[in-house]
């Protein structure tokens, strides 16, 4: 048994080094109270954060014969500037000689709190540790001579991205917003497509280090209590120093890691998201990401543009086929070259053989490495072409296009042919709605081009068959990733290949709704009443 | 942890796959076969002539182009006592492995064709890479061979020329039929049905028809015609049909799409074109053991030239056209009974077929000795094609010429 | 000789992997049923490679059905 | 070994389906012309009635064997050691059928698609996909199922679709006129075939579905589409190929798919076609080895059947290249002892059975009421 030996000793290095990590931190985490001596408490503050230079400290002095002194704590730049004045304002000028009495030490926190502040959430603090991190999330901390306790005031004002159309997902018809980088934009936007207070965001933190805030957004009643359950004892039992985009969380909570295949949607859209809540899914919001994660999915929702629903119901479903079509096309397009030019040249009717075959002599490598070597060079391509600055895009498309392609064929080391299926596999890809298909898609041509080279087309049809097996094993918390299609659910037929008329969607997915499953009751179409021809 | 199972299977069973890949060929090594030619050898066995094409003469788009012209196909041949064993034996000779998946047409020498056409046909219908799509016919005063050497004008391959114009003058003359591996077996297997097989002849010499030359003179010195149907008996054949014979016995069976019918009216012609035409043949028993058969076409017609004076729209007109159409169809289908009942005594219309589905019982009793009982049964023929229109003028020019 | 030491290989690989998965869940009637059949099963492996002829089980299901075939016709 | 999985009547219908089709597609013409000829259509019919019979036999089976599978009902009604061993009949009747499919699959690929590939490794690429979805489970095999099948007919459709100007009507004159023994023969092979195998669904139903009162229609619903498929097939065969070259063919639709030419464009298509063959017998193959390691793994009373499937699907691989050593022995047994040996499987054996629990249960319920009253 030694894989067994092997696996346990990999798995015990893990294990140990997070174990130290998790002990060091909670050692600098032992609870640590501030004192009633100001200077000491500026002091370790500052000690505690390194003298860190973004760390900004003022001390005032207020009250009737100005000797209160009072320091305020702040990082540079995670504050709102002029929330901040309005403070120091009220401080020095509104709070009058007479409304502190220095020697009554339990209501000056109160009456300083009560009186003066009059911005943004209010807490009073008394450990270093919340203090510190809430300064550095955005707060001002009021420390007060005399006081072993601080008043530490919300006023955060990140410098933030404005609402734009997302890069990731754009399209003709339809809202324009996208999320952005802050949590606080993001709830708003989700907010104001729904106004109901069955909305609930409920807030987490993860991250050791980072201390992400992730919101989860659900609407109460249409969501199974079951999956948020499930959504919270997920987030809850990650363990990890850093969550800096939904990416990570994805990839933690997600139900099956070695898949290809994302089980997790995620989008910029909030029109789409909000369509999702409104299905009875849950949103996973991460501060930080303009990408929002939305759970259970289903594969057939990567295949479902927003724009579908803000189409004609006829024309949407026309693109739906394209799109499955197209995705065929992407998956099995250069595999099946393969396997006609090397089995079944039986299947080209002789004209196109006779061309083919034409176009193919002097070629020095065979079908299979000629269509490996195109598509390696086009994934080079597109990968140079995704983290190119965007000026030299232009030289990037004539260097793919003129030199790989037109040179390529004119030297004989490609036929004409396979310039041909390779492009249009490019393209059919790009058809795909989401992205982290459309990626899965690129790495399961590579494997089903191989089976073409070695069984031709019965290696493809036995590509195809392992797929669907491997595709219905997974799932997405719980829910079958192949459902409506395996298990079939025939009500749920009418948003998948085909998008129905939005009157005649009455019920929401089976299997991720089971409280709450009527959309819509006695709508028949929006037919007008006949008019009587008066 | 299943993944990972299932990954490392994946690859043990993989790896050594991938570096064998026992079927590939590679298009462009490849010989394209496309015509097929059977020969009978000195030393009873087979001779078979192979047409490949030439991939890059065929594809090129400029024709010549200063770079001299290659002939787009080539024909190799090779013998040996089987059919299989000389077509493995052409691999010696051949610069690319041989693929027939591509076959057009197969060429039957008539002396394979006399001797019988069993053995050929197993091999044909055996070899997994053959399909069944291919048009199957027999080369008449020549060996099959030679008709494989002959180039062509137009289109480049011969054996696409053969196939083509098979298909054309099947569909618009009529005189000769479309008879694919399929149909063979079936009409072969048959008891009821004797198969018969068009023929291919070559107009003029055959040495000058192989050489470019013969392409690129305006008027091809060889050139490759079909020539009436070959009829068979017990997969021998026995005998040839002509052009008028051949279309008559395409209307019995009811393979007519289209066709001209040429009849004498008023000292001059018309010619009628037939546009469908349907064949029915009712076997009766009531007159002793030996059955009598009717045939009965129908069909319709429109004229399609007239180089008389006559008066189209006068009302007796059309039925006396109708009339002489009847009568000579009636004619075609008459002379080529006669030739198959007295001559050849095979039954290739498939009269016995009829029987057979009409009264199973019956052709149990005369099952056994059909072949001397076809040559004796009457059979009688009715044609009934009526003539629907006259094109897109009425009266022909003819008239107004003779009144001056 | 060689392709019996692959076929060792390939069933000494999926024991490797097998045999943990079986012993986390404590299942040890399971593990030495498995062991037993894999070791059936790569001898007769190696038996089939070297062309040691295996008994066919359908001879044996015609065995023992031909004594009823027999009384039928 | 308790499974708890379940699949849904739908589903049923699916599996069924595709396993009455499976290998049944390939080979049933040839056998059926060969005895009837152009009659092998009322042959097939009258076959499917006997198979829609025979359905209704093993739901009447699934209702007396309550939750339980078909070989804890063996061990109940004859005792542990009896039940255990007729148990293992059936995992061997099981294991041969995968390793004889497997086969089927072999000689096909071999002799119409890759003739010079190593039979072993075709053997090899259809247990890697048995193996992979049995140990995902039956669920994920009926699954698999319902994606599979809309390719299937859709492929079928075409198939018949495109054969529609090939068709000749004529050819299925003179009707009615093979014999009654031909008939019955060819109805002995069809039901063999198509319908009795459907015996190792008893290990499915009812225990394994979460509907039984659903169950029962939408096995017979899959029986009659699966072997009217089947018909359809046949009918085909003979419509556009002809009887005789029909029973002459090893693989009739095979060539029946080499046949379509549809405006010279879509011919030559009979290596897609393939796809309706290859996917119809990898769902018989694996619900035959799924049936068979399950069943192993009862009469062996282990926790979980998976680990048994890699060692039990090599041993298939084996067993596969040695079950028929070549298409004359194939055809040989298959005509002579298939038929004879799934009767006893597949009827006799369970009606026993049945009868037997039956005329138990009755002596019992009197044995209750006497020691009551």
């Amino acid at each position: 048994m030694p894989g067994r030996l092997v696996y346990r000793t990999i798995k015990n290095i893990f294990r140990t080094t997070s174990k130290d990590e998790t002990a060091s931190q909670s050692q600098q985490q032992e609870e640590k109270k501030l004192v009633s001596s100001l200077e000491s408490n500026i002091l370790e503050i500052k000690n505690s954060l390194g003298n860190s230079s973004d760390l900004v400290i003022r001390v005032i002095h207020i009250g009737a014969e100005n000797n209160i002194k009072i320091g305020v704590l702040y990082t540079d730049g995670m504050i709102n500037t002029a929330a901040l004045q309005d403070l120091l304002d009220s401080l020095i000028n509104k709070i009058k000689p007479s409304d502190i009495v220095p020697t009554d030490s339990t209501s000056l926190v109160s009456d300083i709190r009560k009186n003066a502040v009059t911005v943004g959430e209010v807490e009073e603090i008394k450990d270093f540790n919340t203090l510190i991190t809430n300064i550095l999330s955005g707060h001002a901390a009021l420390l007060i001579e005399n006081e072993p306790q601080a008043i530490s005031v919300s006023i955060p004002g990140l410098e933030k991205r404005g609402v734009e159309e997302p890069q990731s997902a754009t399209l003709i018809k339809g809202p324009r917003d996208g999320f952005t980088e802050t949590l606080g934009t993001n709830t708003s936007l989700l907010r104001r497509r729904i106004r109901s207070s069955n909305l609930w965001l409920e807030s987490k933190e993860i991250g050791r280090v980072t201390k992400t805030r992730v919101i989860i957004a659900y609407i109460k009643g249409l969501a199974s209590e079951d999956i948020v359950k499930e959504v919270h004892h997920r987030l809850d039992k990650i363990n990890i120093d850093a969550i800096l985009e939904t990416g990570n969380v994805e990839e933690l909570i997600q139900d099956e890691t070695y898949t290809p295949f994302p089980t997790i949607f995620s989008t910029e859209r909030p029109d789409a998201v909000a369509g999702k809540l409104l299905e009875g899914r849950v949103a996973i919001l991460v501060d930080g990401s303009p990408f929002v994660i939305v759970v259970p999915s289903l594969m057939v929702e990567f295949f479902q543009a927003s724009e579908d629903y803000y189409q004609r119901a006829d024309i949407a479903t026309f693109l739906r086929f394209l799109r499955f079509f197209c995705f065929f096309i992407a998956l099995l397009a250069p595999s099946l070259y393969i396997a006609v030019l090397t089995y079944h040249q039986e299947m080209l009717p002789t004209t196109l053989l006779v061309s083919i075959a034409a176009q193919r002599e002097g070629i020095p490598f065979p079908a299979f490495f000629e269509a490996l070597l195109m598509e390696l060079t086009f994934e080079i391509l597109r990968e140079a072409g995704v983290r190119m600055p965007r000026a030299v895009g232009q030289a990037m498309s004539i260097v793919g296009a003129l030199v790989l392609g037109q040179a390529a064929v004119q030297a004989g080391i490609v036929s004409n042919a396979m310039v041909i299926v390779v492009s249009m596999t490019a393209i059919a890809n790009f058809c795909i709605p989401a992205i982290n298909l459309a990626i899965s898609i690129r790495l399961i041509r590579f494997v089903m081009m191989c089976l073409a080279a070695v069984f031709g087309l019965i290696g493809v049809m036995f590509g195809i068959v392992l797929l669907c097996i491997h595709l219905c094993t997974l799932r997405s918390f719980g829910v079958p990733y192949t459902s409506p299609f395996a298990p079939f659910i025939l009500q749920d037929q009418k948003d998948t290949l085909f998008r129905f008329p939005l009157w005649s969607m009455f019920s929401r997915p089976r299997l991720i709704n089971q409280n709450n499953v009527i959309r819509e009751q006695n709508n028949p179409t929006s037919k007008p009443e006949t008019r009587t021809g008066k | 942890m299943k993944k990972v199972i299932f990954f490392i299977l994946f690859t043990i069973v993989s790896i050594p796959t991938l570096s064998a890949c026992w079927d590939t060929r590679e298009v462009n090594d490849l010989a394209i076969a496309v015509a097929l030619g059977i020969d009978k050898s000195e030393d009873k066995g087979y001779t078979v002539s192979v047409q490949i094409l030439n991939p890059s003469e065929v594809a090129s788009q400029t024709a010549g182009g200063g770079s001299g012209y290659d002939t787009p196909v080539t024909t190799y041949t090779s013998s040996g006592k089987i059919l299989f064993e000389a077509i493995r034996k052409l691999t010696q000779q051949t610069p690319r492995k041989l693929y027939l998946a591509h076959l057009r047409i197969i060429v039957i020498g008539e002396e394979v064709a006399k001797e019988g056409i069993y053995n050929a046909i197993d091999f044909l219908s055996r070899d997994p890479e053959l399909r069944t799509d291919f048009y199957i016919i027999v080369s008449k005063d020549s060996k099959a061979e030679d008709v494989l050497r002959i180039l062509t004008n137009i289109e480049k391959l011969p054996a696409n020329k053969l196939y083509e114009s098979l298909e054309a003058s099947s569909d618009a003359w009529a005189v000769t039929g479309k008879v694919n591996l399929n149909d063979l077996l079936n009409d072969i297997v048959s008891e009821g049905k004797q198969p018969v097989l068009t023929g291919i002849k070559i107009k003029g010499d055959p040495k000058i028809g192989t050489s470019p030359d013969n392409v690129q003179s305006i008027y091809p010195k060889a050139e490759l015609v079909y020539d009436g149907m070959a009829a068979f008996r017990n997969n021998k054949l026995v005998g040839w049909l002509d052009e008028e014979e051949s279309k008559g016995l395409n209307y019995v069976k009811g393979t007519v799409k289209s066709t001209l019918i040429v009849t004498d009216m008023n000292d001059g012609q018309v010619g009628i074109e037939l546009l469908k035409s349907s064949a029915e043949i009712i076997p009766h028993f009531d007159v002793g053991s030996t059955p009598t058969i009717e045939v009965k076409i129908t069909g319709e017609a429109n004229i399609g030239e007239v180089n008389t004076n006559l008066d189209l729209l006068k009302d007796h007109v059309f039925s006396e056209l109708e009339k002489k159409t009847n009568e000579k169809i009636k004619d075609n289908i008459t002379s080529a009974i006669e030739k198959a009942q007295k001559e050849y005594k095979a039954d290739i219309f498939g009269f016995g077929d009829k029987i057979h589905k009409e009264d199973p019982k019956k052709w149990e009793e005369i099952k056994t000795n059909w072949t001397e009982i076809f040559p004796t049964i009457q059979v009688e023929v009715k044609v009934d094609i009526k003539i629907r229109r006259t094109g897109t003028i009425t009266n022909p020019f003819h008239n107004e010429l003779s009144e001056e | 000789m060689l392709k019996s030491l692959g076929i060792l290989l390939i069933f000494i690989a999926i024991a490797i992997f097998q045999i943990p998965q079986l012993a986390k869940e404590k299942m040890n009637k399971e593990i030495v049923i498995f062991s037993i059949f894999m070791v059936f099963t790569a001898v007769i492996a190696i038996l089939k490679v070297n062309d040691v002829p295996i008994p066919n089980p359908l001879e044996l299901i015609a065995y023992t059905l031909d004594p009823i075939l027999n009384l039928f016709s | 070994m308790e499974e708890k999985v379940r699949i849904s009547p739908f589903q049923l219908s699916v599996l069924t389906i595709l396993f009455t089709t499976g290998t049944t597609f390939l080979i049933i013409p040839s056998t059926m012309t060969a005895e009837t000829k152009q009659d092998a259509w009322v042959s097939s019919i009258l076959g499917i009635i006997i198979c829609l019979g025979l359905s209704y036999f093993f739901i009447v089976c699934g209702r007396e064997m309550g939750r339980k599978n078909y070989i804890q009902y063996l061990e109940d009604v004859y005792g542990r050691l009896l039940g255990k061993m007729i148990g293992l009949l059936y995992v061997f009747f099981c294991f041969n059928g995968t390793a004889a499919l497997l086969s089927y699959f072999g000689f096909f690929t071999t002799t119409q698609m890759l003739t010079t590939t190593p039979i072993e490794v075709l053997h090899i690429l259809l247990a890697i996909l048995i193996i992979s979805v049995v140990r995902a489970g039956l669920e994920v095999l009926a699954r698999t199922g319902e994606l599979m099948i809309i390719w299937v007919f859709l492929l079928l459709l075409a198939m018949i679709v495109f054969l529609l100007p090939d068709i000749q009507l004529e050819r299925l004159t003179p009707s009615f006129v093979a014999s009654p023994m031909n008939h019955t023969k060819a109805i002995i092979n069809f039901v063999a075939i198509a319908g009795l195998p459907l015996v190792v669904f008893l290990m499915i139903i009812p225990k394994h579905i979460n509907r039984p009162d659903l169950a029962k229609w939408n096995f017979i619903a899959g029986t009659l589409i699966g072997t009217g498929a089947v018909t359809v097939i046949i009918v085909l065969c003979i419509l556009v190929l002809g009887a005789s070259t029909t029973a002459r063919q090893l693989y009739p639709s095979y060539v029946l798919a080499k046949t379509i030419s549809v405006f010279d464009i879509i011919q030559r298509i009979e290596s897609i076609m393939a796809g309706i063959w290859v996917i119809s017998i990898f769902f018989k193959t694996a619900i035959y080895f799924y049936v068979s390691v399950v069943g192993f793994a009862q009469i062996l009373e282990v926790k979980n059947y998976h680990f048994l499937t890699i060692p039990m699907g090599m041993l298939t691989v084996i067993f596969s290249t040695i079950i028929y050593p070549n298409i004359e022995f194939m055809s040989h047994w298959d005509a002579k002892y298939w038929p004879p040996y799934l009767i006893i499987m597949g009827f006799i054996i369970p009606l026993f059975t049945l009868i037997t629990d039956k005329i138990k249960k009755r002596f019992k319920s009197k044995k209750a009421s006497n020691s009551t009253s």
